[in-house]
């Protein structure tokens, strides 16, 4: 059931993909003020390379990820615990919000954002190593 | 003082390095420390004897009132000295006993640390440092009990010895604790004073009882009495020590230095007199029906242990006089006769003294030792064992209580321990020479020593008994609470205890001449005799395990279903209970339900039912899903549009995954009877309405104000976001956040870990490929 | 700002999660096991110092004013268990070094160990009830991780059991944290007991107490729900099994202790007397359970079981020396119990076996080995003068000074038994002559038995002999001890203390 | 519509126990995931149910125009609800590993670890 899916679905995961992708920052970056946030656009990305695996195979979907899934979880969780350490920077309690303004776009930057960004990486990363270990179990 | 115990710990330890210091003699290294604190007893001597009293402080742990401070009075020097010279023959004596042995360096730990533990005891006046020393004394001579450790039958008498001694500790901390807060102090001194607040309280009995059973495991007292002769199973210079002169000598320890806070009662008069004279003839009674010498003299100590606690318990000056120095003549007399017990068996093999016979002539010095001891142990003219038993002969004759009964006792105890005494004494050495498997020859110097010292003072004391009598009147002193004025003599003219032991040594001497008869007449009794303590102690510890087994297998059965049930029934039970008990439930609540709202809840309830009873497992599978999509609108009707869509993502990838799992399954059977489901159904119907009153409970009550106001005032001012849910998520409540992250990613770990690592599989590919190609799959 | 009540939680997040990220190299994973909980030991050292010097210590996370965002909070009891979390996690970690395969740890032994501690640390210094539902998921789902790691059949059976009976747990929780919020629209366990005490309807406080006591006393393992337990400590490497039993049930036990000291204590005739009874009943199944076993680390598991209730007992008592009593007895026990633990697994890499059937004769060629063994053995018994004694007397001491007789008696009786099993294993795996093996299992056995390199033997050694040190340390020298549990049973006695600290550590934010 | 929730929400506990008490493992777990999801209508409930005000801001506002639901429980159930996903999902592969390994659905023939 894995290894090749049908013309449409390759063909909708092709087409897809980058549309799922492009969604899921999309609600990542606007969820602090509309409904979405890091778990949501997380989900949304992860469902959008569990479409190109099933549709691509295991092989494929690696070869498109570059890092392995777990990477992912590692570097989600690295950055947020991160973001709550600026604050000490500033003598401050931990996970105080900092926020910078980044000057050309006038895009407010701060560390709830990367907090959001870990969270992100932490869904997608963990809801692909999963179903990879899935997949790689069945093949074996 | 308090030093040289603590140091002797300390050298305790590195016994072993001495071991490797000095070798063979490092036990007479060793033997310099308890000689030293003797001589320093003796320099204290005069002081004690004139009244006073030593108190050398040191604080401990004061935040629990325990000290370690020790206290020097008549008693305690009396012990102390014993404890400190006989420490010394038996470390020389095990020297020669045990010579070559290859766990002599680990013997010496235990011992030291033995010898240690039983000076703190007895010089200890706090309460809880007397426990900490006597439940040393406990482990140690566990440990010295199972020196031979290969052997099952040690281990046995070993735990036995631990858990009879260990028991009536437990019970001892319990009359500790209930006597110092009777007391209001956890000074041993200070309690002395406090005699009759402690007598008048409440708690006495219940004080006095568990006292009295530490005291009595530890030192014997029917019905406990049956460990000590099995701990014979130790090497003879442990029974010489330890369940002679020493540690079984704790208990009555004990009631000498609490006689003056809890004696004189009628419980006290009557249990302890009682007790120890039951257990005075048990144990005469018992040492003649055995053939191993350990085990007469076993049984003797038993005797005299009960004797020990009978005069305690008549309690007279007298008799305290009495007690003072039958304690002292046991010690000397009993530790003599232990060594040459050892001696016979170390130099013929055997340990049993019908195989013994004629053996003087081959060990001359071992002879006239024990014949001496054991004219002490007889109580015969002029050794201290016969102004001991004069004394003791008195007292009983004028006890306030008992006293006909108590005499008997006294006289038929008297009449089987002369018995008891010939045979040790006389049946090895004298009579025609037997066989023994290794050929005798006298014991090496280092093993004669101790009994030869020990036997010369039992004569000696016996011929000058004024050179006792200070430390046995400062002894009883302490233990009368009020000063003591007498002197010993050896003879009192004629009286009656005198008639009484002649006729005591008639009778004993014409037992020794038909030992073999009285010993068959002896084993009719068996039957009864087998059904003893001992047979009860049996019982009691296999009630132990098939207890353990059944509750085993009532409760941790293995079945889930029954762990889940009885948890479940725990939480309706007490949550319902106090539901029902403790809360008035005055259900106040309107019901404003729209009609798609209504169709929503129906079908969550519709899909919750079908899963459960849906034989197919897609159907049933394909049933949560509905619900939890009903959830997800639930959410999206009610306000929490975050809540919908996330539910909704969630619930997908969950049916995904269960589909993907369930191919791997096997179809759903019926597995339960009917009877289980109809139990089932109940449990789960009880849990649900518990549940619905709770909240019902909750939403019908008063509800106060959210701290989310605070959240919704401050979004976007302090937190920059208008989606509040997020904000919370990411600002207010961030923590809560990154927990939820990590525990995704554990859940990711686990799931990857069980898939693909499996660490026989594992072990096995290692070995087939030695580089770690296996590790990325 | 006081970093130091919020290290001990984030070093082990961030050193699971660099673990995480350096999945791959083998070396760099076991130097942050050791830099990591190391790092973690010395914080939570300064931790205990600070709070002992400054009083409860309290940092709102993010900086909202309490009770809108998240309080941590660090009381002495909280800091204690925190170093001792810290203590064992150490401890472990060395320990971990000479014992965990390679296949373990090629699979997330390490990141698994680190956000375990994270979360018994979070649950410890929390000052919020919900936060500390999800420290105790963090708990949960490493420790289901870390029990399946290697995938064996035991593993599998004995996961299922646990698994289910926490998840069970944490619903009864979370359900109760639902309808405590419900009445009093709070999640600062400060506020709720402040406002708590506002609200007329104590009928439903209690029934949300008796809540919480049952979905803590799963956690806790207290009777009749602690099958769980049993059926699974025994079956994961045993480094796992000594840092669960060190660690996870002390969790329930410490929540159980938080929320009846500060929130709960409104009718201690009804909810303590309750606890009471628990206590009684988990003491004695707890110990007649091991006296039916045969398996080192099954016995052992029972034991954690009957010597949760010593602790509940101090708590049910709810006097002062009582509690002292308890804290000092979780104290004493965290280390006894896991350097049990951490001797059967020694034992193991022997001989080859858990079944003290087939096991013997290490008296003769271990002496030291045996020497460590009975140093925690005789204090788990409360054998004096170890650690064991002492906790056990304040025990028995408060209890027959509140005149609870009945229930000290079956404390004393315990400790009896527990003395039995404690002895049974000595006689069996030290004393014992070691039984000829089968032919055909030797030959298997010997091939798995590996020799122990003098670098390992360090790694087995130095963890066993340092809580031996500490276990020998509280006996001979408890006073200081004691007055730290005194102390922190002096705080916990008096929650406004505990609320005063929270709710007037307020890190005004302007816009 | 919260007495109404609370029946249901009742229902759903009983419906999650029932299966968790059945003998074979993948009921156990469908009982686990009702059961989750049933203690996250709790918290959603009893803290009370507002309709149509979602907790949101509109644009250049810097407070709710009108009254909003309470957004707390929300935030709290949206934890709970990942984290059951999370631990769920562990679950689900357990049961499977210990179908594989155990070789039999049956959680009756799971008991050697015990006793």
């Amino acid at each position: 059931m894995v290894k090749s899916g049908t013309l449409i679905l390759s063909v909708a995961a092709r087409l897809l993909m980058p549309l799922q992708l492009l969604f899921s920052l999309f609600l990542l970056l606007r969820g602090h003020d509309e409904p979405g946030g890091g778990f949501i656009a997380g989900l949304v990305a992860a469902g959008a390379f569990a479409l190109y695996l099933f549709a691509y195979g295991l092989t494929a979907t690696r070869a498109m990820l570059r890092v392995s899934p777990r990477d992912l979880v590692g570097l989600g969780l690295f950055l947020g615990v991160l973001s709550t350490l600026p604050a000490w920077w500033n003598g401050q309690a931990f996970f105080t919000a900092q926020w910078w303004t980044v000057p050309l776009i006038d895009y407010k930057f701060s560390t709830p954002l990367i907090f959001d960004i870990g969270v992100y990486l932490v869904v997608l990363g963990s809801v692909l190593t999963a179903v990879v270990a899935l997949v790689e179990n069945d093949r074996d | 003082m308090q030093l040289a115990v603590l140091g002797g710990f300390v050298l305790a330890a590195f016994a072993p390095l001495l071991h490797r210091w000095f070798g063979e003699r490092a036990g007479l290294v060793m033997a310099l420390l308890p000689a030293g604190l003797a001589l320093w007893l003796f320099g204290q001597l005069p002081a004690v004897t004139a009244g006073q009293t030593l108190v050398f402080e040191y604080a401990w742990m004061p935040g629990l009132d325990i000290t370690l401070t020790f206290l020097l009075d008549g008693l305690s020097l009396l012990f102390a000295l014993l404890i400190s010279v006989i420490g010394v023959f038996i470390l020389i004596y095990a020297g020669g006993y045990l010579k070559g042995h290859q766990d002599l360096a680990r013997f010496h730990v235990v011992m030291m640390g033995f010898m240690m533990s039983m000076l703190g005891l007895v010089l200890a006046d706090n309460l809880v440092a007397m426990f900490v020393f006597w439940e040393l004394t406990s482990i140690t001579s566990y440990l010295l009990i199972g020196f031979n450790h290969t052997d099952p039958e040690a281990r046995k008498s070993a735990l036995q010895g631990l858990f009879v001694t260990v028991g009536g500790g437990m019970a001892l901390m319990a009359g500790l604790v209930m006597l110092a807060i009777a007391g209001d102090s956890w000074s041993l001194q200070a309690l002395t004073d406090k005699g009759e607040i402690l007598r008048e309280h409440g708690l006495y009995l219940p004080m006095l009882l568990c006292v009295l059973g530490g005291a009595f495991t530890k030192s014997a007292q029917f019905p406990f009495h049956f460990w000590l002769p099995n701990a014979m199973a130790a090497p003879t210079p442990v029974s010489a020590y330890l369940h002679s002169a020493t540690m079984v000598k704790a208990g009555i320890y004990l009631l000498a230095r609490l006689q003056p806070s809890l004696g004189g009662t009628e419980a006290w008069v009557t249990i302890l007199s009682l007790v120890g004279a039951l257990t005075m003839v048990t144990g005469a009674f018992l040492a003649l029906r055995h053939t191993g010498i350990k085990k007469v003299l076993a049984y003797s100590t038993v005797m005299a242990l009960g004797t020990l606690t009978m005069l305690l318990g008549i309690g007279t000056e007298e008799a305290l006089i009495a007690f003072a120095t039958f304690l002292l003549a046991h010690s000397l007399y009993k530790g003599a006769l232990f060594m040459v017990a050892g001696i016979l068996d170390h130099e013929t093999g055997t340990k049993d003294i019908a195989a013994m016979g004629g053996l003087r002539k081959a060990m001359p010095i071992s002879a006239i030792c024990a014949a001496v001891a054991a004219l002490s142990l007889g109580g015969i003219i002029p050794l201290l064992g016969f102004i001991g038993k004069e004394l003791m002969l008195e007292s009983v004759l004028h006890a306030e209580r008992f006293s006909n009964l108590l005499l008997i006792m006294s006289v038929a105890a008297a009449i089987m321990t002369l018995a008891a005494a010939a045979i040790v004494a006389l049946r090895p050495f004298f009579g025609a020479r037997r066989e023994t498997p290794k050929p005798p020859h006298e014991g090496p110097s280092t093993m004669l020593t101790g009994p030869v010292i020990l036997a010369g003072l039992s004569l000696v004391f016996g011929v000058l008994p004024s050179l006792v009598s200070p430390l046995v009147m400062s002894t009883a002193t302490s233990v009368h609470g009020s000063a003591v004025e007498s002197y010993l003599s050896l003879w009192h003219g004629v009286n009656l205890p005198l008639i009484l032991s002649l006729i005591s040594l008639v009778v004993g001497l014409l037992i020794y001449r038909h030992w073999e008869r009285w010993r068959g007449w002896q084993a009719q009794l068996d039957p009864i005799l087998n059904r003893g303590p001992e047979a009860a102690y049996f019982q009691f510890m296999n009630l132990v395990v098939v207890v353990a087994e059944w509750q085993t297998r009532m409760l941790q059965n293995g079945y889930i279903r029954n762990y889940l049930v009885m948890t479940l029934l725990i939480l309706v039970g007490l949550t319902g209970h106090a539901l029902v008990f403790r809360h008035d439930f005055d259900l106040d609540v309107a019901l404003d339900v729209r009609i798609h709202e209504a169709l929503v809840a129906g079908l969550m309830v519709a899909g919750a039912v079908t899963a459960c009873i849906m034989r197919s497992r897609l159907a049933s599978v394909a049933a949560v899903g509905t619900m939890g999509f009903c959830i997800a609108l639930t959410f999206v009707l009610f306000s929490a549009p975050d809540l919908g869509i996330t539910q909704l993502l969630v619930e997908t990838l969950t049916v995904i995954l269960l589909i993907l799992v369930l191919f791997r399954l096997p179809r759903f059977a019926t597995l339960s009877t009917p009877l289980e489901r109809v139990r089932d159904v109940v449990v789960a119907l009880a849990t649900g309405s518990l549940i619905t009153l709770l909240i019902l409970a909750v939403i019908s009550g008063e509800q106060l104000p959210s701290i989310s106001e605070y959240m919704v005032a401050n979004s976007v001012p302090l937190g920059h976001g208008h989606n509040i849910v997020n904000v919370i998520l990411v600002d207010f409540r961030a923590l809560d956040t990154l927990g939820e992250i990590f525990v995704l990613a554990l859940a990711a770990i686990g799931v990857y870990a069980m898939l693909r690592f499996h660490a026989d599989e594992y072990d096995a590919a290692k070995q087939r490929l030695p580089h770690e190609e296996y590790l990325d799959g | 700002m006081r970093p130091e009540v919020a290290l001990p939680i984030l070093i082990p997040l961030m050193a699971g999660s660099i673990s995480l990220l350096f999945w791959r190299l083998r070396l760099a994973q076991r130097l942050i096991a050791v830099g990591g909980t190391g790092a973690l030991l010395l914080t939570s050292l300064w931790l205990l110092v600070s709070v002992s010097h400054d009083g409860i210590l309290v940092m709102q996370m993010g900086d909202w004013p309490a009770p809108f965002g998240i309080s941590l909070v660090a009381d002495l009891f909280g800091a204690i268990m925190v170093v001792l979390t810290g203590i064992i996690g150490f401890a472990v970690a060395v320990y971990s070094l000479a014992t965990t395969g390679r296949g373990h740890e090629a699979f997330g032994y390490f990141p698994l160990m680190h956000l375990l501690l994270a979360g018994v640390a979070g649950a410890f210094l929390t000052g919020d009830i919900f936060n500390l539902y999800v420290w105790f998921e963090v708990m949960l789902v490493a420790s289901f991780a870390l029990l399946i790691l290697g995938s064996e059949k035991a593993q599998m059976e004995g996961a299922i059991k646990y698994v289910t009976l926490n998840l069970l747990s944490s619903v009864i929780f979370l359900s109760a944290v639902g309808l405590l919020y419900g009445m009093v629209g709070t999640l600062n366990m400060a506020d709720i007991a402040q406002r708590l005490s506002r609200v007329d309807e104590s009928g439903l406080i209690d029934v949300l107490a008796v809540m919480f006591m049952v979905a803590f006393g799963i956690k806790a393992a207290a009777f009749p729900l602690f099958f769980w337990l049993p059926a699974s400590y025994h079956t994961p490497p045993v480094a796992v099994s000594a840092l669960f039993a060190g660690l996870l049930t002390k969790v329930g036990v410490y929540a159980l202790f938080r929320v009846f000291t500060l929130i709960f204590h409104q009718s201690p005739s009804y909810t303590h007397e309750i606890l009471l009874w628990g206590a009684g009943l988990t003491m004695l199944s707890g110990v007649l359970g091991a006296a039916a076993q045969f398996e080192f680390r099954r016995i052992l598991s029972f034991h954690i079981v009957s010597q949760i209730g010593y602790m509940i007992l101090g708590l049910a008592l709810f006097t002062p020396l009582a509690i002292i009593g308890g804290v000092f007895y979780i104290m004493h026990h965290i280390i006894v119990k896991t350097n049990l633990f951490l001797v059967s697994g020694v034992v193991n890499r022997l001989c080859g076996s858990y079944d003290l059937k087939k096991l013997g004769g290490l008296y003769r060629t271990h002496p030291w080995l045996s020497i460590l063994f009975l140093v925690p053995a005789l204090s788990l018994a409360g054998m004096p003068p170890l650690s064991g004694f002492f906790a056990k007397f304040i025990v028995i001491r408060a209890g027959i000074e509140a005149g609870a007789y009945g229930v000290t008696f079956i404390a004393l009786l315990v400790g009896l038994l527990t003395l039995y099993s404690m002895i049974k294993i000595w006689a069996e795996v030290f004393w014992k002559v070691p039984p000829e093996p089968d032919e055909r299992e030797s030959e298997e056995e010997e091939s798995s038995i590996a020799p122990i390199r003098q670098r390992e033997m360090w790694q087995l050694y130095a963890p066993i002999v340092g809580l031996a040190l500490c276990t020998l340390f509280i006996g001979l020298n408890g006073q200081p001890i004691y007055e730290l549990a005194a102390a922190s049973a002096d705080q916990l006695l008096d929650p406004s203390r505990y609320i005063d600290a929270v709710m007037s550590n307020n890190g005004e934010r302007s816009p | 519509m919260e007495p109404l929730m609370a029946v249901v929400i009742g229902i759903l506990y009983a419906t999650a126990i029932y299966m968790m008490l059945r003998r074979s493992i993948v009921k156990l777990v469908i009982g686990l995931m009702l059961l989750s999801n049933a203690a996250n209508l709790l918290i959603f409930t009893s803290a009370g149910m507002t309709r149509g005000a979602p907790p949101l801001i509109p644009e250049g506002a810097s407070e709710p125009l009108g009254q909003v639901a309470d957004p707390l429980p929300q935030a709290l159930v949206l934890t709970a609800i990942v984290i059951a996903f999370g631990v769920l999902s562990f679950a689900v592969v357990l049961i499977r590993r210990a179908y594989e390994i155990v070789k039999a659905d049956d959680l009756d023939k799971m008991k050697d670890t015990d006793t």
